[in-house]
């Protein structure tokens, strides 16, 4: 169960480097969905297969697809690609990668003086435990989360509505 | 009948404010009379109070009203009549009369004569209160009085710049002097406790003893305030310029009143000067000094009213000579005899300038003997008296009085500068007679030259050259009560001294007639080349004082006024305002509206707050 | 009963004239003139029969006032309407109501828009002057010390003039507003930190001048409330760091503001330190005495050189009362009675012949239309009689003797040169100065060739009426201040008294070689 | 091997945090932005999972299923706000909207 876990950290950590550094939106979508499964196969091997399918389907699944659709949408051609190559020159991200090594550094120091002895075995923690807690104290936070979903349904309709018939009205808020 | 003391500055204060009045309603013949009456009044009440004064010779005062009572600061405004403020004002008065009546004739053609004679008054009354004062703060009311009179008056014509600037000049050097004595007014109040003259004489001896720091302080702070006023050497530069003024003018202010104001103070407050015999030196060398730069200078002037100038200034410098060795009775005798031959010497140079249509220029004129006769006897008869001719003029008395007591109180040093003294007037004088009346003619204005007419023009020369001779030497001053009585001397060194004196003063005018009358080409040929140029262009700037005072203190003062033109400490004021604004652009600056910024300065903020907990915990 | 009319005319009279306005231009002007001359008369009916020696035998705890009216105004403060008279204030109210009197009368022709409202400023200038010198209640005091700036204000930002270099009216009203505003806050924690102090020692709640006299403070309170105090009137009076707002003020305001600006809000700076710093914290201000006595050392000297420097005649004048107050500054703490007399003294005469020089500017204004000192010149033979009075003017600014100036300057040098020998010394070059930047106005104004031969409008009834008074008043007070100094004169005893008690020996008397 | 130590779960979240992290800031395209914000949520529901398999509660996985709605949520505003950032503006890079400056 530990082998699984190194395993499956190794290929998100590289795939996720691969999302960042490279230029071709469509290659960093693909890597990104390689992450999110070797994430799930993480939750997996420390046995909680609930959130592993639940990362499967919602969010490599389902977000993931939506995002290969639109950008499939705006059929980006090969310019694009080649004015990334561009912004990616080294003074771009020289600062912001020091920044990130530095928060991390600070992250992994404030984790190492944490002394958080705990060791997770891998004996599994079975869906019907976490629906339970879902529908027993937490009901009012479900009912939340649906109500964001609808708020977030009704902006992505409203902003996402297709510009011509709002092109006369929008021009001017630009 | 010393009720009628204040008349003797109330009458020409009256004519003052009549002329101020009266505008120019009253017409020339109107003002002029006013403002010569005015002075003969007072000259009159002047013999009047003589007379009496003769007859019992002691002081009387009287006080009009107290003009401060605070604590124990209790000035008066009180009058004192003894024997030297009558000498004095019988020279102001007198002299001061006939040169009113001469300025008649002089400014026929003038503008401004009511502003003229108003001024004038204003300084015969202000002159009139500096010396009957019985305190020094009414005193110092009459010293910045004449100050300002004098300021006015030299600036008469006062269209031209250059007059307006010789009369500021002229007001802030003596001005400084003023200051000096203010201080010195200080001190003698903090430490006497009292302005009065009476009782400072009476207490200084008591309060200190000879030579202490205090009183020599005091002492050279009048004596600063007497340097500036006299035209003496540091802060002489203001007498020279002081000519742009009407000639009438000078012969009031700057030959027989004014300039011996100062003359007048070291010998009223004497009491003090002897407790300070450190400062009565250094006032006799700096006589000294003063006698032989100013002789020197007057060498090498061209303009006639300057070659005056500076022979007053050296003639005064005899007189703080005189005051230096103790012999205040000869300085004050020396100051009346010289207000007569000095004064008759200026009008008669205002004669020969109106003769020549204002021409001043001695290289320009010359022959005038024949046109100008009573100019010529004028000036003969001053010369004479300046160069103390001996036995037959007033001049020779005088300086041999004072040369006695140099040679009595045994200065050796200063008797030989007085001496070397009367022989360069001596050359200066011959030169500027020479100069004028023989020769030929230089210029247009001296060919057609034609002499003054009327009594105004003649009567006051001619009494002025009757007082130059030894008529002038009859009038003693009546000083015995007043001041110490001059140092004795065996009759023979005295006899020796006068043969002497008299034998310096023939060579003096034989050597200069012979120089000027017939060795002027070798001269003016001397005076081209070398260290002769170089030498009279020295003398010519009055040995550069001037050129000196106005690099080290006139134009730092303009620099730093300029400088400052825009109130540099107001500017702090502004300087919140400033950093407002580089605060406004230095912050609007980070909202830049690109999103990765915003992004990247949250993750700066996260690690910090990160940073902080993870060191502090 | 007198005391509370002083104030009540000119505000009554203020409105009278704002309404006035309707009946026609001159309605407004004759009734401010009626009110002021009014003020003018009480206060020497006051004057008159009041005498103001020391009433014998006083104690010294209690202040002897000759005329006091009071009534309560918000008592659960301990703050009362209290008006009080002594022979400072009263010379000082004396001089407002003649120099308001003044401002009217020079403004006659000068002011056309909203003639109403501008003497409804005029005169409620002259409230907040009077009840500031009449206030004995720290908390009335402070009202009317805030009342005087806004009419001030709006004087100089309606009908100033725009200066020739374009900095406008308004900032220069402006800044004045904002100097005088925000030390007038320090004052006022000073006043409110002293009413604590007070009440923490006694447990009473009072804003009384008498009481707050008494309060026992620690030194270093002491010195922090008194800087407080200090501050606002050294702003007011002005000393050099704090006198950017009065040359501009100056240069923007019109000829009445000029006149009563100088002549009248300069003279609260010296009141109030004369009234308030002074007795309130004597050991305080007898440890900053040689610092006062350098500010005004600098004062002299820093406005005599700037007055030089000035290209505009009335920032010019503004420089020179600069100057002179400085040493009004040194006079005050030297603190000995001739000094303090002499204090008095200098700020009537400085309030005459400043004011006066103003009018003339005003009327040079109106003769030349321009204030530029570059291009008069000559004038002397042009204008009639107005030269003739400049050169008076200039010459008592001057410090000659024989006028009231004079007479101020001397006996402040002569009352401090025991306390302080070197600063005098250095002050008397003051007079040096003086003389420089008098003359120089006079040479750049009247004399040196004219531009044009043509002459000018000569000086009206009403003008030449104007400056022969203020002639007489400086010439005849000058050679006879007498009345004037033996009004003055206990009110000045006390301060001294105060003063000396709380004298160390006090660190400026460098014996001078005393044997 | 006994198990993973929860440590090291925490480590692979603060790394992926980080990794999504330098993505936002440093690149301009929209579309690599949301993909970055994407990561760091992933990371941040990992953590969630950890921590709750550590101490064997379900909240953990509770927590992470609120986390994939609230990814959800974000996606598809971002996406609508990048379909209006392509139309209006023809180009994908977030600088060009930076109307809203000081």
């Amino acid at each position: 169960m530990e082998l699984a876990f190194y395993a499956s950290g190794l290929v998100a950590v590289l795939a996720t480097l691969r999302v960042i550094t490279s230029t071709n939106p469509i290659h960093a979508l693909l890597y990104l969905i390689v992450s999110l499964l070797a994430v799930a196969l993480v939750f997996f091997a420390l046995g909680a297969p609930f959130a592993g399918a639940l990362e499967v389907i919602v969010y490599a699944g389902a977000i993931m697809v939506l995002f290969v659709f639109v950008v499939m949408m705006l059929n980006l051609n090969a310019a694009v690609t080649a004015r990334e190559r561009a912004w990616l020159g080294p003074r771009t991200w020289v600062g912001p990668s020091v920044l990130a090594a530095l928060l991390l550094v600070v992250l992994l120091a404030t984790l190492q003086h944490g002394d958080i002895g705990r060791v997770i075995e891998g004996d599994t923690l079975t869906a019907k435990a976490v629906g339970m807690v879902l529908f027993g104290p937490w009901l009012v936070v479900v009912e939340l989360v649906a109500m964001l979903l609808l708020a977030a349904l009704v902006t992505a309709s409203h902003v996402g509505r297709s510009v011509s018939r709002e092109a006369d009205s929008g021009r001017d808020g630009a | 009948m010393t009720w009628t003391l204040p008349l003797t500055f109330l009458l020409p204060l009256a004519g003052t404010l009549i002329l101020a009045f009266s505008g120019a309603r009253l017409g020339r013949r109107g003002t002029t009379w006013v403002g010569v009456t005015s002075v003969a009044l007072a000259a009159l009440v002047t013999a009047l109070l003589a007379h009496h004064y003769l007859a019992a010779p002691e002081a009387r005062t009287l006080t009009l009203w107290r003009w401060i009572a605070v604590g124990d600061f209790q000035p008066t405004i009180g009058l004192r009549l003894d024997g030297l403020s009558l000498t004095l004002l019988g020279v102001i008065t007198g002299v001061g009369l006939l040169i009113h009546w001469f300025a008649a004739w002089y400014m026929q053609g003038e503008e401004g004569v009511t502003r003229f004679y108003a001024y004038m008054n204003l300084f015969v009354a202000s002159m009139v209160l500096l010396v009957l004062g019985d305190n020094l703060l009414l005193l110092f009311l009459g010293w910045e009085g004449v100050g300002l009179c004098s300021y006015l008056l030299i600036g008469h014509y006062y269209r031209t710049a250059a007059n307006v600037r010789a009369a500021f000049k002229a007001f802030l050097v003596t001005r400084i002097g003023d200051a000096f004595l203010a201080i010195g007014l200080f001190l003698l109040f903090r430490e006497l406790g009292t302005l009065n003259i009476a009782e400072i004489l009476q207490r200084a001896p008591e309060r200190w003893s000879a030579g202490d720091p205090l009183v020599e302080l005091a002492a050279l702070l009048l004596l600063g305030g007497a340097l500036g006023k006299s035209a003496q050497l540091p802060l002489h530069t203001w007498l020279a310029d002081a000519m742009a003024g009407p000639t009438p003018v000078s012969a009031l202010i700057h030959a027989a009143t004014m300039v011996t104001a100062g003359v007048y103070l070291v010998a009223r407050l004497h009491g003090v000067f002897l407790l300070a015999p450190a400062v009565l030196w250094l006032t006799g060398v700096i006589g000294a000094l003063t006698l032989l730069a100013a002789g020197f200078a007057a060498l090498a002037q061209t303009d006639i009213k300057r070659v005056l100038a500076y022979s007053t200034m050296s003639q005064i410098g005899y007189m703080f000579l005189a005051l230096g060795v103790a012999g205040f009775e000869a300085a004050i005798f020396h100051l009346m005899t010289h207000a007569f031959f000095k004064a008759l010497l200026f009008l008669s140079a205002g004669a020969v300038i109106v003769g020549c249509h204002h021409e001043q220029d001695i290289r320009r004129l010359g022959g005038l003997w024949r046109r100008l006769p009573l100019a010529y006897v004028g000036f003969l008869v001053g010369g004479a008296a300046l160069a103390a001719l001996p036995l037959v003029t007033a001049g020779f008395y005088s300086k041999d009085a004072i040369l006695w007591q140099a040679l009595a109180a045994g200065h050796g040093a200063l008797l030989l500068a007085g001496l070397l003294g009367s022989l360069l007037t001596s050359l200066y004088l011959l030169r500027l007679i020479v100069g004028i009346f023989h020769g030929e003619a230089g210029s247009e204005g001296a060919r057609r030259a034609e002499a003054g007419q009327g009594l105004a023009h003649g009567l006051p020369l001619v009494v002025l050259a009757l007082l130059s001779t030894f008529l002038g030497a009859w009038l003693e001053p009546p000083l015995g009560s007043v001041l110490p009585a001059p140092h004795e001397g065996s009759e023979g060194w005295h006899l020796a001294l006068e043969l002497l004196a008299g034998g310096v003063a023939l060579l003096g005018i034989a050597l200069g007639a012979w120089l000027f009358l017939n060795r002027r080409a070798w001269l003016a040929d001397v005076a081209a080349r070398g260290l002769g140029a170089r030498l009279w262009r020295l003398w010519h700037h009055a040995w550069g004082f001037d050129a000196a005072y106005e690099r080290l203190l006139v134009r730092p003062y303009r620099g730093l006024v300029s400088g400052l033109r825009h109130d540099a400490i107001d500017a702090l004021g502004l300087l919140p305002a400033r950093l407002a604004w580089w605060l406004h652009v230095a912050l609007s600056r980070t909202q830049g509206g690109k999103l990765r910024l915003y992004a990247v300065s949250m993750v700066v903020g996260a690690t910090l707050i990160l940073l902080v907990m993870a060191v502090a915990a | 009963m007198a005391l509370i009319w002083l104030i009540l005319i000119p505000f009554l009279g203020g409105l009278a004239c704002w309404q006035g306005e309707r009946w026609g231009d001159g309605v407004p002007r004759w009734i401010a003139l009626g009110s002021m001359l009014l003020v003018l008369l009480i206060t020497l009916g006051l004057w008159w029969q009041g005498d103001y020696r020391w009433p014998a035998g006083a104690e010294s705890g209690v202040v002897p006032w000759a005329l006091e009216w009071r009534a309560p105004w918000i008592p659960r403060f301990g703050i009362e309407v209290h008006l009080a008279l002594d022979g400072l204030s009263l010379v000082l109210v004396a001089l407002s109501a003649l120099l308001g009197v003044l401002a009217v009368l020079c403004s006659w022709h000068e002011i056309r828009r909203r003639v109403g409202f501008f003497h409804l400023n005029l005169l409620w200038i002259l409230v907040g002057v009077v009840g500031v010198f009449l206030a004995v209640d720290l908390f009335l005091f402070f009202a009317f010390w805030e009342m005087m700036l806004v009419p001030m204000y709006f004087l100089i930002a309606l009908w100033g003039h725009s200066s020739a270099t374009g900095r406008s009216r308004i900032g220069a009203a402006t800044k004045f507003f904002l100097y005088t505003q925000a030390s007038g806050l320090l004052m006022l924690v000073s006043i409110l930190g002293l009413v604590f102090a007070h009440r923490a020692a006694t447990g009473e709640l009072t804003f009384s001048y008498a009481a707050l006299r008494e309060t026992p403070l620690s030194d270093e309170v002491a010195m922090w409330l008194m800087l407080g105090f200090f501050l606002a009137f050294a702003v007011k009076l002005p000393v050099v760091p704090f006198h950017g707002w009065l040359p501009d003020a100056h240069a923007q305001a019109p000829t009445a503001g000029s006149v009563d600006l100088a002549g009248i809000l300069l003279k609260t700076g010296a009141y109030g330190l004369l009234r308030f710093a002074l007795p309130l914290f004597p050991e305080a201000s007898q440890a900053i005495a040689p610092l006062a006595m350098g500010l005004g050392l600098v004062g002299i000297v820093y406005g005599a050189l700037l007055a030089c420097g000035q290209q505009d005649i009335k920032r010019f004048i503004a420089y020179t009362s600069i100057s002179h107050m400085g040493f009004v500054l040194i006079g005050i703490y030297a603190g000995t009675e001739l000094a303090l007399q002499g204090v008095v003294v200098l700020l009537v005469a400085h309030a005459f012949s400043t004011s006066a020089l103003f009018i003339l500017s005003g009327q040079l204004h109106e003769r030349l239309h321009t204030r530029d000192l570059g291009e008069m010149g000559g004038l002397w033979g042009r204008l009639g009689s107005l030269p003739a009075f400049m050169l008076c003017f200039v010459v008592a600014s001057l410090g000659m003797p024989g006028t009231l100036n004079f007479v101020g300057e001397f006996m402040i040098l002569f009352g401090s040169f025991p306390v302080a020998p070197w600063v005098v010394a250095i002050a008397s070059a003051g007079l040096v100065l003086a003389a420089i930047y008098s003359l120089l106005l006079m040479q750049r104004v009247h004399y040196g060739p004219p531009r044009s031969e043509s002459s000018l409008a000569d000086l009206d009834g009403r003008e030449y009426a104007m400056l022969l008074g203020l002639l007489a008043l400086v010439l005849v007070l000058g050679l006879y201040p007498q009345p004037l100094l033996d009004t003055a004169g206990p009110a000045m005893q006390e301060v001294q008294r105060l003063f000396d008690d709380a004298a160390t020996p006090s660190p400026t008397t460098m014996p001078l070689g005393d044997s | 091997m006994n198990g993973v130590p929860m440590a090291h779960g925490l480590v692979l979240a603060a790394v992926l945090f980080t990794l999504g992290l330098a993505g936002l800031m440093f690149r301009r395209n929209m579309i690599f932005m949301l993909l970055s914000l994407e990561i760091m949520l992933n990371a941040a529901g990992l953590a969630f999972i950890v921590a709750g398999m550590a101490w064997d509660q379900a909240e953990g996985q509770a927590m992470f299923l609120l986390v994939i709605t609230l990814a959800a949520a974000e996606a598809s505003v971002g996406l609508a706000l990048l379909n209006q950032l392509y139309r209006r503006f023809k180009t994908l890079d977030i600088d060009t909207a930076s109307g809203m400056r000081g």
